[in-house]
């Protein structure tokens, strides 16, 4: 098995990695990378721990090659909170109390950051719809989306 | 004077009686009683000098870690119960 | 002053101290745990339900490049058959040896039957299937009911029916059999104006954690072996590898990683001690990590059942008598759920007469483990459906009827538990006061509301703190309790009222299991009051410690200094805590507190209740949620935020159970639904809010009134559910899941009985 | 034992050739679109090494044209962006609803209906849509490109028309004129994230005063491919789509179903859900033509 050069950005970093043909992104990100804040739950596609975002758009990083990361620009969770400090997302998942074991919340960030770039001022339902495929066993939801919908109005309000 | 309650799958050694009272001031000294009275009950309840791993033994409703050596007041209830796996959050 | 029952930190809501790891992706779980020269270790597992292991030939996967070790059943140490005591429930040691890895028999389609490790998962996944095995397969046997008929397959040759102490030596899967009994409950059925009985069903359904299994081990040339993983104990983990491996515990050291999810399932062991042999083996260090396929197939799911429940009532609406038969699936080894269920069955309940008949019988499924409040929500699914029949029959509101009977201080239950003080009744009265109960049921032909009510005992066990005072004024706090949900930080609160500090002043800490005392498992809902309990104390003992501290100062005895409010005093002498931990060079050096505590009364158990509000579309059977609300005892909560969490992801593991979540098994005894696909908890968008309204009933046994929140909360949801379809389309299924297709297949039913009696 | 590898062709001759020179090499090669269903089997049922060849850089196959009389959507085209095409969204609200059904956010961000198409699930959501809407399968071939109508592509439980040097470039949809409109609905027992339990697809043509004059109605999840049901069509043309009609319509869907049992829901239910989906989905096109 040979393995593939990849040229990619991570988190606004111009990154090369090699790895085998069909080695997942995710497996690429947390093996070959160290980028371990990305979680695997199933790798199917089914519970949206893995959440990344390509070219901002949300998907999952186990079902992604590792080679299809040749010329995008992966965001991971290492991305979302910036040198001055916390994201306003990450913030409210903070004071909501929106995490408890914490093992599906990054994939849960990056999803929650992709859906306020891409709609800003998300209704109950939006935000519900949108955050279906992460799938969270502890919270029962309501704080996570209380936290999204108050970070949303926090945007919106700053904006 | 403390009242052990007897398992109704033990009550045919206590000739069904359910409640029993017994002197004691701790686990051991109850069980010392009821196996005075009803032969075999100890050998049911104890693997050696410890109860057994599948029995609990509540003192007052409550479960005691101490085991045989727990503490038995005056106007204790001393119940022997399956022992049970813990829950979790 | 603040209005929390005059505490500065309890009651308040501040930022969890491992929060921003949290949200950065920095904080490490056992998946996470990176070593030099780290091998991949991978199980293969049976793909028989039941089937002799005939022969293993592992010569081929030894010999593919990049294989460091393989391992079968026959190289774990056979420490001969012996019952261990892991502070969690005992267990034989041959049943939890066989979990690990089958050598005789495959007693699940998942057994773990060899391992290996490799340079690589890919290749250990290559060498996997190299491995040859030969099986005979034989009959399997999956329904409790099934398995304990005579001439059902038997799934372990020498088991015999035990009876409270007394081995019966009949052979068959009908591991134990116990009753209660209280008063003469044939005489009380017999004076009853009201007898109503039904059967119930509800499926194997697992814990669903979204973290699967994991475990890195790294076994030294000095014999010293290292394990990380994510574990509910690392206490109790050690103790069951040191027992499997026939080695002593201080030769192990677990080192608990932040750990995605457990709910009881991640209390036993699986990969650990394979992955320390493997290490073992290959003298290199071996991290495994369970496929989500292996985690549904293979770890604790808890138990399928069958239930027979008989309740009278007079004409008062008096609950006069009642009797429980409970037949609990364990699963491939004897487990010890339906204890608790018999605990739970009527908790809720003072009823003067009754009995409760309960058997553990195993089948070939993996060995059941504890799910929150384990046991509580089968038989309250089933207890709530008769009280409701009961009510109906009386002319009574289901309200009603529960708060004319709740269970109180001084009520014995039936298996012979005295009550202390609990909140039953301040639960249901607050279904009552609730503004959603107040309002109007959902309008339209095809929606309804229902409620119910449910228990968990809580457990008490052993935990440790320490505190190290520093020099300015915070406290570092090691504490022994893996954090699932926060309660590194509602320990570290308490710890902080009782020495007048802010959360933020306390650092905690979660050790390994060579830095701290011996602390049991984050189950029971004890952490929050145990070890809760032990910070306490242990902020107590840095008290008393500063106390003297101070005296030297001021040139005083110990006992002339007062402490109170965060401010140490004697005479016109003053001294914040603060300014004090900034002296202790000058008066010996170091304080650190200790404590360990061992609670063994004043636990505490806990009510939980519903009001869910349901649509039913009658065409397809489908369930939605509308409106639901969770009410609970806390006792005290310490970190209100964190108990709502609790209650509201309590409920909605509940609300997966009564709906959609199950087992799904092919007729040769495969699990045909292992995925997040397929085994469907409930996505967001499945949800409304959940309500929560926290009942503050106190808790005498605890020094701030706590009582464990972690589990009642699962218990009440699926017959909530019930009585809201009920109330909705007129039909109230029996069998959990209440999943799409059994609801048209009821109202089917329920039409074609409709259109008989007309005809008739 | 062969490896895995990884190619990502750039025009349509380029990945003909690079098919054909692995066929040639006795490899097996395997067209990757969003890969959402591809490495979900890689991982399970279909583990052998392969050469994945990207249709996603394939120039022909990421076009999206809405023209006059034809819609194209290239097989490398992800869900995501076909439901934020707003002129799609009303043009083909049942093909885009079905689409938006595939999986979640994440997986909407790279499913795509080609691949939908050629993964050949009996419970494949755009299929149905696709049917009962018209599309045809422009296919490249070694010897030029050929076409196939979409109820005709797939063949079995996960097999369909495409040799192995062929790959879907992308699909053929007339564009609804007049007063015609779709729908496709699903049951799942969840909201969102599951397999259909059973689906229906219902595309319709109403005159000016709302008689159905063409209909064509396609099911699935309820037999090894998704089926047409041309009596449930025939059920509505000529009939304003009243609740008679629908009910006609139902009954025909039903009883051409020949659904099994599993895990997901039993014979008895799919039989009657299906109808109820036709029912539901027939009414939805009927409003939406009604409102043009």
């Amino acid at each position: 098995m040979s393995k593939q050069h990849v040229s990619t950005t991570i988190n606004g970093d111009e990154v090369e990695f090699l790895c085998e043909p069909h080695q997942s992104l995710l497996d690429v990100l947390r093996d070959e990378l160290g980028l371990t804040g990305t979680k695997e739950g199933c790798a199917t596609g089914d519970c949206g721990a893995c959440s990344v975002m390509i070219d901002g758009r949300l998907v999952c990083s186990c079902l992604m090659l590792g080679v299809e990361a040749q010329g995008v620009e992966v965001t991971t969770i290492e991305g979302i909170a910036g040198a001055d400090g916390l994201h306003v997302i990450q913030e409210k998942y903070l004071e909501h109390a929106a995490l408890q074991c914490g093992i599906c919340t990054p994939g849960f960030l990056v999803a929650s950051k992709a859906l306020l770039d891409h709609n800003p001022n998300p209704s109950e339902h939006e935000v519900r719809h949108w955050l279906a495929g992460n799938l969270c066993r502890c919270t029962g939801y309501d704080k996570i989306v209380r936290a999204v919908l108050d970070a949303a109005e926090e945007v919106h309000q700053s904006a | 004077m403390p009242v052990a309650w007897i398992p109704s799958l033990m009550q045919k050694l206590t000739a069904g009686q359910q409640q029993v009272e017994v002197e004691g001031a701790t686990v051991r000294e109850v069980v010392a009683a009821l196996d005075a009275r009803y032969p075999g009950f100890k050998e049911r309840v104890l693997d050696g000098d410890r109860i057994k791993t599948e029995i609990a033994v509540a003192v007052d409703g409550e479960v005691v870690a101490a085991g045989l050596r727990a503490k038995v007041g005056p106007q204790s209830e001393v119940h022997f119960l399956p022992a049970i796996s813990g829950g979790a959050s | 002053m603040p209005a929390n029952n005059g505490y500065k930190v309890i009651g308040t809501r501040p930022i969890r101290h491992d929060g921003v790891d949290k949200v950065t992706g920095r904080a490490i779980y056992g998946a996470d745990t990176q070593l030099a020269g780290l091998l991949y270790g991978q199980v293969l597992r049976s793909p028989h339900a039941h089937a002799r292991i005939k022969s293993i030939d592992t010569s081929k996967a030894v010999a593919l490049p990049g294989v460091k070790a393989v391992l079968t059943g026959t190289d774990l140490p056979d420490a001969g058959d012996q019952i261990v005591d892991l502070g969690e429930g005992p267990a034989r040691l041959k049943y939890l040896r066989d979990n690990v890895l089958a050598t005789d028999k495959a007693l699940y389609s998942g057994h773990p039957v060899a391992a290996v490790a490799a340079t690589s998962v890919h290749v250990a996944e290559e060498a996997l299937d190299l491995i040859e095995v030969e099986y005979e397969e034989l009959e399997a046997v999956l329904d409790v009911r099934e398995a304990m008929q005579e001439g059902a397959p038997q799934l372990h040759d020498d088991m015999t029916t035990q009876e409270f102490g007394e081995d019966t030596g009949r052979k068959s899967n009908l591991a134990t059999h116990f009753e209660h009994r209280l008063g003469d409950a044939d005489k009380a059925f017999a004076e009853a104006d009201v007898v109503v009985e039904r059967e119930f069903q509800t499926a194997t359904v697992h814990q669903g954690y979204i973290e699967p299994h994991n475990a890195t081990a790294s076994w030294n040339a000095d014999g010293q072996l290292t394990v990380w993983t994510s574990t509910q104990g690392s206490f109790t983990a050690r103790a069951q590898v040191g027992a499997v491996l026939d080695m002593p515990i201080s030769k192990i050291k677990v080192v608990p990683q932040e750990i995605g999810g457990g709910f009881g399932g991640k209390i036993p062991i699986y990969l650990e001690p394979v992955a320390a042999l493997l290490s073992k083996a290959s003298g290199q260090p071996v991290k495994m990590i369970m496929t989500r396929p292996a985690v549904f197939e293979s770890t604790g799911p808890t138990p399928g059942s069958y239930i027979k429940i008989k309740m009278g009532a007079d004409n008062s609406g008096k609950i006069v008598a009642a009797d429980a038969y409970i037949a609990f699936e364990s699963g491939a080894y004897p487990g010890g759920l339906v204890g608790a269920a018999a605990m739970c069955v009527f908790s809720c309940y003072d009823i003067p007469d009754g009995r409760i008949d309960c058997y553990d019988v195993v089948v070939n499924k993996p060995r059941s483990f504890a799910y929150r409040a384990p046991g509580s929500t089968q038989v309250a699914f089933a207890t709530e459906h008769v009280v409701d029949l009961l009510a109906a029959q009386l002319g009574m509101e289901p309200l009603e009827i529960r708060l004319k009977n709740n269970a109180t201080t001084g009520t014995r239950r039936i298996d012979g538990v005295v009550y202390p003080k609990m909140g039953c009744k301040e639960v249901l009265e607050a279904i009552r006061d609730s503004e959603h109960y107040q309002s109007s049921a959902p309008a339209g032909p095809n929606g309804g509301r229902g409620i119910s009510v449910g228990y968990w005992f809580n457990v008490g066990l052993k935990s440790s703190c320490t505190a190290s005072v520093n020099a300015d004024g915070t406290v570092s706090l090691v504490e022994g309790s893996t954090d699932i949900g926060g309660t590194r930080t509602s320990v570290a609160m308490q710890f902080a009222e009782t020495l007048g500090l802010q959360a933020e002043d306390v650092k905690p800490q979660v050790a390994d299991t060579d830095s701290i005392g011996h602390t049991d498992v984050t189950g029971g809902s004890r952490v929050t009051y145990a070890t809760g309990w032990a910070a306490y104390k242990a902020a107590l003992d840095v008290q008393d410690q500063l106390c003297e501290r101070a005296a030297q100062l001021w040139e005083v005895e110990a006992g002339q200094v007062e402490f109170d409010d965060g401010v140490f005093r004697s005479g016109d002498n003053e001294l914040t805590f603060k300014e004090l931990a900034g002296r202790l060079e000058e008066t010996g050096g170091p304080v650190i507190g200790r404590a360990t505590v061992d609670p063994d009364s004043g636990v505490g158990g806990s009510f939980a209740a519903n009001i869910a509000d349901v649509e039913v579309d009658p065409e397809t059977g489908k369930v939605d949620i509308l409106r639901f609300t969770v009410i609970q005892d806390a006792g005290r909560a310490i970190h209100p935020a964190y108990v709502e969490g609790q209650m509201q992801g309590g409920s909605v593991q509940g609300i997966g159970w009564a709906l959609n979540e199950e087992y799904f098994y092919s007729g040769d005894g495969h699990l045909d639904n292992s995925s997040f696909l397929d085994y469907r908890i409930p996505t967001s968008l499945d949800l409304p809010m959940i309500e929560t309204i926290i009942v503050e009933v106190p808790n005498p046994g605890h020094p701030y009134g706590v009582r464990g929140v972690g589990e009642a909360n699962i218990a009440p949801p699926p017959a909530a559910i019930a009585a809201a379809i009920e109330d909705a389309v007129g039909v109230r299924p029996q069998e959990l899941p209440m999943k799409p297709d059994r609801i048209v297949a009821a109202l089917q039913a329920h039409e074609e009985r409709a259109a008989q009696a007309a005809g008739g | 034992m062969g490896a895995y590898a990884y190619r990502a062709p750039s025009s349509v001759e380029e990945a003909l050739s690079t098919l054909a020179a692995e066929a040639a090499a006795g490899n097996r090669a395997q067209m990757l679109a969003g890969g959402t269903d591809v490495m979900v089997q890689m991982r399970s049922i279909d583990k052998g090494p392969r050469t994945f060849v990207d249709v996603k850089h394939v120039a022909e196959a990421n076009a999206l044209h809405i023209g006059d009389d034809e819609v194209f959507i290239g097989a490398g085209i992800a869900s995501a962006v076909l439901n934020e095409n707003d002129e799609l969204k009303s043009i083909l609200p049942g093909l885009i609803e079905a689409a938006d059904l595939i999986g979640s956010t994440q997986i909407q961000g790279r499913a795509t209906i080609g691949g939908n198409l050629c993964n050949s699930s009996p419970a494949g959501d755009t299929i149905p849509a696709l049917i009962a809407c018209g599309a045809v399968c422009e296919i490249a071939s070694p010897g030029g490109n050929r076409e196939v109508p979409t109820e005709d592509f797939v063949t079995g439980v996960g097999t369909n028309v495409l040799e192995p040097t062929e790959f879907l470039i992308g699909l053929k949809i007339p564009r609804p004129k007049g007063r015609s409109s779709d729908a496709y609905l699903r049951f799942i027992p969840r909201t969102e994230m599951d397999i259909a339990v059973c689906g229906a697809g219902v595309a319709l043509t109403l005159d000016d005063s709302g008689v159905c004059t063409a209909a064509k109605v396609s099911i699935g999840a309820v037999a090894i491919t998704a089926l047409v049901v041309p009596d449930a069509a025939a059920a509505l043309v000529g009939t304003t789509v009243d609740d008679d009609a629908l009910a006609a319509a139902a009954d025909a869907s039903s009883a051409l179903a020949k659904p099994i049992t599993d895990k997901r829901g039993t014979v008895e239910y799919r039989r009657k859900v299906v109808g109820v989906l036709t029912k539901r989905a027939g009414a939805i096109a009927r409003d939406r033509a009604l409102a043009l």
